[in-house]
């Protein structure tokens, strides 16, 4: 064990120098730089096995599909930082997309407001969700597993078996999916979008702060005075309104939109966040490292088909991919918390 | 009384079961023929044997939603070897190893390696699928000597045999885990696992035999399967954890450990299935069974919580605001 | 093609109609408040609904009670809880569409052992579990039909490539394995070529979509995505449409006219093709009617007579071919409200 | 000293504060002063309270009764942040970072400087760095706390307690993760504080440091308030008499059985940075005591000898036999068994009822394959309850027991296991004293007629001289004395336990 000498100025030696003694900071970089360097290990390994794969084309397609799985991340990634999880994602963008395109279809004159009306369906979900754990109390796996069944249940009844076909959409939506941004799909630009602004509320707000603070020690909180109800409420919420943009994205995307949309994409999102290096503890991970997870998963759906490799293997690697994530996260966050919890006993004089 | 207190959720959902059965009845003039009855039990043995695999894996805090992958592994194969014609004991065998390995996997990774139990289960819930997947090929098969059909299909007397399979495995977990010591290792590991380890039970050790009994016990259904379906595929039984996490959260086992019962689990069983067969037989519409099913779940925690909400207003604030997970004492010595 | 069905079922008509009335001395011919469930894979998709349309339409022709079941969970123990729940009920006949024909035929074995009728359309289940299969297109037929139109989306043929909804599903499957013999032996299909892996996307359009997109990056040749669900042939056109390729790449294969009609209206497709759901289930709900009251018994070579929507034969295994494709085109779209 | 103010009401009154845990009379009615300006140690044995007491003040808890006022007024704090606000600031005894978070981050929760919905990260950094160089101390403050050492975690703390406005600054046993270095470090921003008219709290067992820089000093002992003095008034002797007077004296009784064999040999245990080198041996009916400040390292040491820690070395003889403690298990089996100190935590699973927590660790020699003897667990619980005279009945759950009953059971549990070598962990903190007795003649029993060798770690000193046999003294991570305990006193072992050791010091 290492006596750091407190007269001396901030630690200024060379890089390595620097993280040789702060091996928890060290471990978090590395996971996150570990993801980039799993996409970076696929992006190599379908290069030399699919000719097609390194195209400029390719690339620009892998990010278009990747890009509502990345909104969808970044609202999961607000709640997995509590320590909780949102199951009920899949639901909330189907409901969002089917209730929001059926009205506006029905009446035009609610076309302009389409964005709002989602974002409003959104937040009172995810309020919902936000309640039942935080103030019931609930596990939010078994709370946010009743709301999947809850809010797919409602959409279905509210769209008995009918289907909002793509001219009900509003044009401007319509054109949205199709659109392209200085090369790169509109789609791609609002991921980024809403990965950065996700990105920036958790950096920058004293809200987003407290994400991470409540994840990181829920004492510790308490002793800061954070109000825990209040936090795991405002990030169900905030999930919520980015699931339901993720679903109106969708929505405009499929065109024919019936009451299935979005489900059973809950794993899926559950798969980014973790491959991403959310920790499934709470208090760690970037919305970013999200965004590469869901890139990393349709970097592997895209080169499969690129290969012609079956459907099975996919669901073996994916599932593989997970494992492997969580496992390095373990390992990261032994290295966190030993940093800050070991206390220092005997006497050790340099 | 104190028997009355300590089977207070049982109680409730005997309670709920009887009302279910009354309001199924009145629904549907057919929900109270015999036939109808068995059918729908025989319908709900494949969830059960699932939910009791689950049962132990939630007990000890942990949770595992691969389990209807292994159940796919275990179906096709259990129709792969019928197949090839190995007899039927050491087909059995042979599956409920399979499923004893997959469990094992899921529990060296969670108890051993120490990581999260959602995630590692998230991940061999589509591995395990890829693997039943390959077994299978694109095509399932079709199973009809009946040889091996025994456990899903035949009956003894007018009574199934997978009904029986249900309860001698509802039994075996009730017994197991209240006269074994495995079963008490279980409760203690799920109510507190460092105190557990500093009374030297093997917390690791506990963990992995619930897994290996869970993944037996996805096995087991798997074969049921083949037999009630006389046909296996790489799909089956997808989508069904939902269904199974419900029922033994609605049997009163605690999702945070430590607590429920074999028997609560058979109850929620039993309550789900009337419901759910009383509004299949008055052909309600599919949707409002899911938001029933799913208001069932959260009323049945969000409720008892709730009240104890609304009865601490009422009192003069005594506030715990130690961050503790005592928050659920008062309630308890209030109760007393 | 479609002559060839309609000549067929001319034919018998005088034979089969002695047998089907004389089968049935104690009912004789009335299906006059027949119970007639009908099951589709699950609820919630548009084409089912239509079919529901004409099912209920036959049940008003003839004085059925007509219900509609079914959950709204695309899982097969959902399917075998409906129908082993319908049973109880005894309804007279069950019309069902199977998600997983394997795993409901012990289902359909008891209702038949109940004395219920059953019939299948759509997507059929086990030979022995059912008395009729309304096949809405036989195997062939659809897999020419899909060709076709995939000739009138790229006249000059090309590359196709197959999305089908999961391995599992026995019909997608044989359609594709048709589509590529007669592209490998068929001279009119000789333009085209293939990609010999299918990608499945589950009748779930967002995925679709993604392989749609992964496909063409795949194939930089790639004229043509095919599939035989009603889902992932619109969701992957209406990919190719956001990627701005239209007209270079074309999906197609079958789809609710409802679905492409905008795709047809403004020339990014020139063809998709069904038939009539509705019309299917019609016939579908009136065979099972027939099957009631007697009319017929499921022996090869009786005639189904629906009206207005025509008469049918049923053939070997008690398979009956609708076969009636829709081919939806620039021309046409307009015609279809469904 | 200069009290200008003097005229005025004190900095910080507390005035009948009271609190119980359940059974446990946490505090009783405790009133003191502190006024602005001076350092005000406040010392009392473990579990005397004054943790509790932070929390009250602070706002981390309500008391059940009484009032804490600040210059004259009555304060009614709902959370810390409250408290900040009207310039009360602690820093707890726990480390409460976010390891995930900046050093910045972790100094301005709660109060973050913004510019509009953000937080002013240059205004933040700022003002971090100079609470930091209040504190001497000169840290990235962008780094993230996880890479922190420990000394530089504690800094963070006290600096995240300073603000500009600063009142109270309450030190919960700031020093003992320091080395003595970084310590006096930390009493020059102290003295600092305190010469800026900040009162001070400072809570710590370490006589020298109290000595040094308190100006007052309060005891409390078993939650009730003993005596408030100014330093100079009160010579250590009387200190520590004040802190461990007891209404009951504890009996030594003297030992007449002979030792036995050798039952537990310890040499060269080390744990690097936790303990080294320890070397004793425990007898067959013989009562050892470990004495040595909260943090020497003794729980540790108990621990390590249970199984529970990885890296030890050194050898350990049970009965004459080399093992290597791997687990719990293994040592229970091997007849070595540990009564955690953690009692809630560890010792007991409370949801549980009496007899299955007696009878968890017996159940497999109990029952046969697997099954549990019911009859079997209940005549063996039975027969500890009445051993023990445990109140209540075997069925009922722990959880509805007091502190000193959930002891028992703990003990019990193990004892039911039949083993030899007893370690227990402060085996009557936070019992009353009634108990306590009853625990001693327990031990007493267990070593002198059931003869097995028993480790007791306590921290109450009359209880080590009245219970054992040998005392052996540590400070920070050594063994700086091996006494007889007849020898010894209260003193002796106080002075040995707060002495700095270093590797020479050989008692
Ligand atoms: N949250 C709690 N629940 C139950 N009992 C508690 C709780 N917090 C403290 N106690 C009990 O209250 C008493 C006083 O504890 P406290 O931590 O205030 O003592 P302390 O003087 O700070 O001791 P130390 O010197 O060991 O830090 C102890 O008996 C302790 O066990
Ligand atoms: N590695 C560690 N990680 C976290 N906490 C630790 C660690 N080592 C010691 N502690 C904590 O430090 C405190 C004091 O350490 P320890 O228990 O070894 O001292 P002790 O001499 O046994 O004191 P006592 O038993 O009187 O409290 C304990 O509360 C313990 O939980
Ligand atoms: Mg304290
Ligand atoms: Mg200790």
């Amino acid at each position: 064990m290492t006596t750091t000498d407190l007269s001396t100025a901030p630690p200024t030696g060379s890089f390595l120098d620097r993280f040789g003694t702060t091996s928890g900071a060290l471990a978090l970089k590395v996971r996150f730089l570990g993801v980039l360097v799993f996409l970076l290990l696929l992006v190599v390994t379908f290069t030399i096995t699919a000719p097609r794969f390194l195209t400029l084309d390719n690339g620009r397609s892998i990010l278009f599909s990747s890009a509502i799985l990345m909104i969808a991340a970044a609202g999961q990634t607000l709640v997995v930082l509590t320590g909780n999880l949102d199951l009920s994602v899949g639901s909330i963008m189907g409901l969002t997309a089917y209730v929001v395109f059926d009205l506006s279809g029905e009446t035009t004159a609610l076309q302009p407001f389409v964005i709002l009306i989602a974002v409003l369906i959104g937040a009172v979900l995810g309020f919902i969700n936000g309640v039942l754990v935080s103030f019931l109390e609930i596990p939010s796996i078994v709370a946010t597993l009743g709301t999947l069944s809850i809010y797919r249940g409602s959409v279905s009844f509210y769209a008995d078996a009918k289907e909002v076909t793509s001219g009900q959409l509003p044009q401007y939506m319509r054109d949205l999916a199709m659109a392209n941004w200085f090369g790169l799909s509109a789609y791609v630009w609002l991921a980024a979008g809403v990965v950065a602004l996700v990105g920036l509320v958790l950096r920058k707000t004293p809200g987003g702060r407290s994400l991470y603070a409540l994840g990181s020690n829920p004492k510790a909180a308490e002793y800061f005075g954070l109000s825990s109800n209040r936090i795991i409420l405002g990030a169900y919420t905030g999930a919520g309104v980015v699931a339901a943009i993720a679903g109106l994205l969708l929505g405009a995307r499929v065109g024919n939109i019936n009451s299935l949309l979005g489900s059973g994409i809950e794993l899926q999102v559950l798969a980014a966040v973790v491959i991403g290096g959310v920790s499934i503890w709470g208090g760690s991970g970037s919305v970013f490292g999200a965004a590469v997870g869901a890139i990393v998963l349709a970097t592997i759906n895209n080169g499969l088909v690129l290969l012609q490799v079956q459907e099975y293997y996919r669901l073996l690697i994916q599932g593989a991919a997970i494992v492997a994530a969580v496992g390095v996260d373990a390992i990261v966050r032994k290295k966190v918390l030993s940093a800050t919890t070991r206390r220092r006993i005997m006497e050790v004089d340099a | 009384m104190r028997l009355a207190r300590r089977y207070s959720w049982e109680l409730l959902l005997v309670v709920l079961i009887g009302l279910a059965f009354v309001w199924s009845s009145r629904l549907s003039p057919y929900f109270l023929n015999r036939d109808n009855l068995v059918s729908s039990a025989e319908f709900y043995v494949i969830f059960g044997l699932m939910a009791f695999g689950l049962l132990p894996v939630i007990l000890h805090g942990e949770i595992d939603i691969s389990l209807a992958s292994t159940l796919a592994v275990g179906s096709v194969l259990y129709a792969k070897l019928a197949d090839d014609g190995v007899p039927v004991i050491v087909a059995m065998l042979a599956v409920l190893a399979v499923g004893a390995l997959l469990g094992l996997v899921n529990g060296a990774l969670v108890a051993v390696a120490g990581l999260p139990s959602l995630a590692v289960t998230l991940g061999t819930l589509g591995a395990f699928r890829g693997i039943a997947f390959l077994i299978a090929g694109d095509q399932g098969s079709v199973i009809s000597e009946d040889r091996y059909l025994v456990l899903g299909d035949g009956e003894i007397g007018p009574v199934p045999v997978s009904i029986i399979v249900l309860l001698v495995v509802g039994a075996g977990a009730a017994a197991l885990l209240a006269y074994t010591s495995f079963g008490r290792y279980s409760y203690a590991v799920g109510s507190n696992p460092e105190a557990s380890r500093m009374a030297g039970i093997s917390v690791i050790g506990t963990k992995v035999i619930g897994y290996v009994l869970a993944g037996v016990l996805s096995g087991l259904a798997g074969i049921i399967w083949v037999g009630q379906y006389q046909s296996a595929r790489g799909d089956n039984a997808d989508g069904s954890i939902l269904f199974v996490i419900t029922a033994v959260v609605l049997g009163g086992v605690s999702i945070k450990g430590g607590s429920g019962r074999a028997v609560g689990v058979l109850l929620a069983l039993i309550l789900l299935g009337t419901i759910q067969t009383g509004m299949k037989l008055a052909n309600v519409p599919g949707t409002s069974q899911t938001l029933v099913v799913g208001l069932l779940l959260i009323a049945s925690i969000g409720v008892p919580k709730l009240v104890q909400i609304v009865r601490g207003l009422q009192r003069t604030p005594v506030i715990t605001q130690s961050g503790r997970s005592d928050a659920a004492e008062p309630a308890a010595s209030n109760a007393s | 093609s479609d002559d060839d069905a309609e000549e067929a079922s001319d034919d018998s008509v005088a034979e089969a109609e002695a047998p089907a009335s004389s089968d049935a001395p104690e009912e004789a011919g009335s299906s006059e408040g027949a119970k007639i469930f009908m099951a589709p894979k699950f609820t919630g998709l548009a084409y089912f609904e239509v079919a529901r349309e004409g099912g209920e339409q036959a049940g008003e022709d003839l004085g059925l009670d007509f219900q509609y079941i079914g959950s709204d969970k695309p899982e097969a123990t959902e399917q075998i809880a409906t129908l082993t729940n319908a049973i109880p009920q005894s309804p007279d006949a069950l019309v069902v569409s199977a998600i997983d024909g394997d795993a409901i035929a012990p289902a359909l074995n008891d209702a038949r052992d109940a004395g219920i009728k059953v019939v299948t359309y759509d997507a059929d289940a086990n030979v022995d579990a059912r008395d009729l299969f309304i096949n809405q297109l036989s195997y062939e037929l659809a897999a020419r039909t899909m060709l076709d139109a995939a000739l009138l989306n790229s006249p000059d043929g090309g590359l196709v490539a197959f999305i089908s909804a999961s391995p599992t599903a026995p019909n997608h499957t044989a359609h594709v394995n048709f589509m590529k013999e007669f592209i490998d032996g068929d001279p009119a299909y000789s333009s085209l070529s293939y990609v010999d892996e299918v990608q499945f996307a589950g009748d779930d359009a967002a995925k679709s979509q993604e392989i749609a997109l992964n496909l063409i990056q795949a194939n930089p040749d790639l004229k043509v995505i095919i599939s035989s669900s009603a889902v992932s042939a619109p969701a992957a056109q209406q990919a190719i449409v956001n990627a701005g390729m239209s007209g270079e790449v074309w999906a197609t294969g079958f789809a609710l006219p409802s679905s492409v009609r905008d795709f047809i209206n403004d020339g990014s497709s020139a063809a998709f093709a069904l038939w009539d759901p509705a019309e299917l289930g019609y016939v579908a709900t009136v065979a099972a009617a027939q099957l009631v009251s007697g009319e017929i018994t499921a022996e090869e070579g009786q005639v189904i007579d629906a009206g207005e929507a025509g008469t049918y034969t049923v053939g070997a295994d008690g398979e009956v071919l609708y076969d009636k494709p829709l081919m939806f085109t620039a021309d046409n779209i307009a015609d279809f409200d469904f | 000293m200069e009290r200008t103010e003097q005229d005025a009401a004190p900095r910080l009154r507390v005035d009948g504060v009271s609190k119980s845990f359940g059974a446990v009379h946490a505090l009783r009615g405790v009133s003191f002063d502190v006024q602005a300006g001076e350092i005000h140690a406040l010392v009392g044995e473990n579990g005397a309270g004054k943790s509790t007491l932070v929390g009250i003040i602070t706002g981390i808890r309500p008391g059940d009764a009484g009032v804490v006022s600040v210059d004259g007024v009555a304060t009614k704090f709902k959370t810390p942040l409250d408290a900040r606000a009207a310039g009360i600031a602690a820093m707890y005894q726990d480390p409460n970072l976010f390891p995930h978070l900046s050093v910045a981050e972790n100094i301005m929760t709660g109060q973050f400087p913004r510019r509009g919905p953000f937080i002013d990260h240059a205004a933040m950094k700022t003002r971090a760095r100079e609470l930091l160089a209040d504190v001497g101390f000169e840290i990235d403050v962008d780094q993230m706390v996880a890479g922190l050492t420990v000394a530089e975690a504690q800094f963070v703390e006290i600096a995240r307690a300073l603000s500009s406005d600063l009142r109270v600054l309450i030190l919960d046993e700031p020093t003992s993760a320091l080395t003595p270095s970084e310590a006096e470090k930390l009493y020059e921003v102290v003295r600092r504080l305190r010469d800026t008219g900040t009162a001070i709290i400072w809570i710590s067992h370490r006589m020298e440091e109290i000595r040094a820089l308190a100006d007052t000093i309060t005891v409390l002992r078993d939650g009730q308030h003993v005596i408030t003095s100014p330093s100079a008034d009160l010579s250590d002797d009387e200190m520590i008499r004040q802190m461990v007077g007891r209404s009951v004296v504890l009996e030594n009784v003297a030992r007449t059985e002979p030792l036995g064999d050798v039952c537990l040999k310890v040499s060269g245990l080390s744990l690097p940075g936790v303990f080294d080198e320890i070397d004793f041996e425990i007898r067959e009916g013989e009562i050892v005591a470990m004495a040595g400040l909260v943090g020497a390292g003794r729980s540790e040491i108990a621990q390590a000898l249970f199984g529970l820690s990885k890296g030890v070395e050194g050898e350990v003889e049970i009965h004459g036999e080399t093992v290597a403690p791997r687990s719990p298990r293994q040592m229970a089996d091997l007849g070595l068994v540990y009564l955690p100190e953690n009692r809630d935590a560890e010792g007991i699973i409370s949801t549980m009822p009496i007899v299955d927590n007696i009878a968890l660790p017996s159940l497999k020699s109990l029952g046969r394959g697997g099954i549990v003897d019911s009859a079997g667990e209940r005549r063996l619980a039975e027969d500890q309850r009445s051993a023990l005279s445990i109140k209540g009945e075997i069925g009922d759950l722990v959880s509805s027991l007091s502190g000193g009953n959930r002891q028992k059971v703990a003990i019990a549990r193990w004892l039911a296991k039949q083993p030899t070598v007893l370690l227990l962990d402060e085996p009557t903190h936070g019992i009353d004293v009634g108990t306590k007795a009853q625990v001693h003649d327990i031990m007493r029993e267990l070593a002198r007629k059931q003869r097995m060798g028993i480790l007791m770690i306590s921290s109450d000193m009359l209880e080590v001289l009245a219970v054992s046999d040998r005392v052996l003294v540590l400070s920070r991570g050594r063994i700086v004395v091996d006494l007889e305990t007849a020898t010894a006193t209260q003193e002796s072992i106080l002075a040995a336990a707060t002495q700095r050791a270093t590797k020479a010091t050989v008692a």
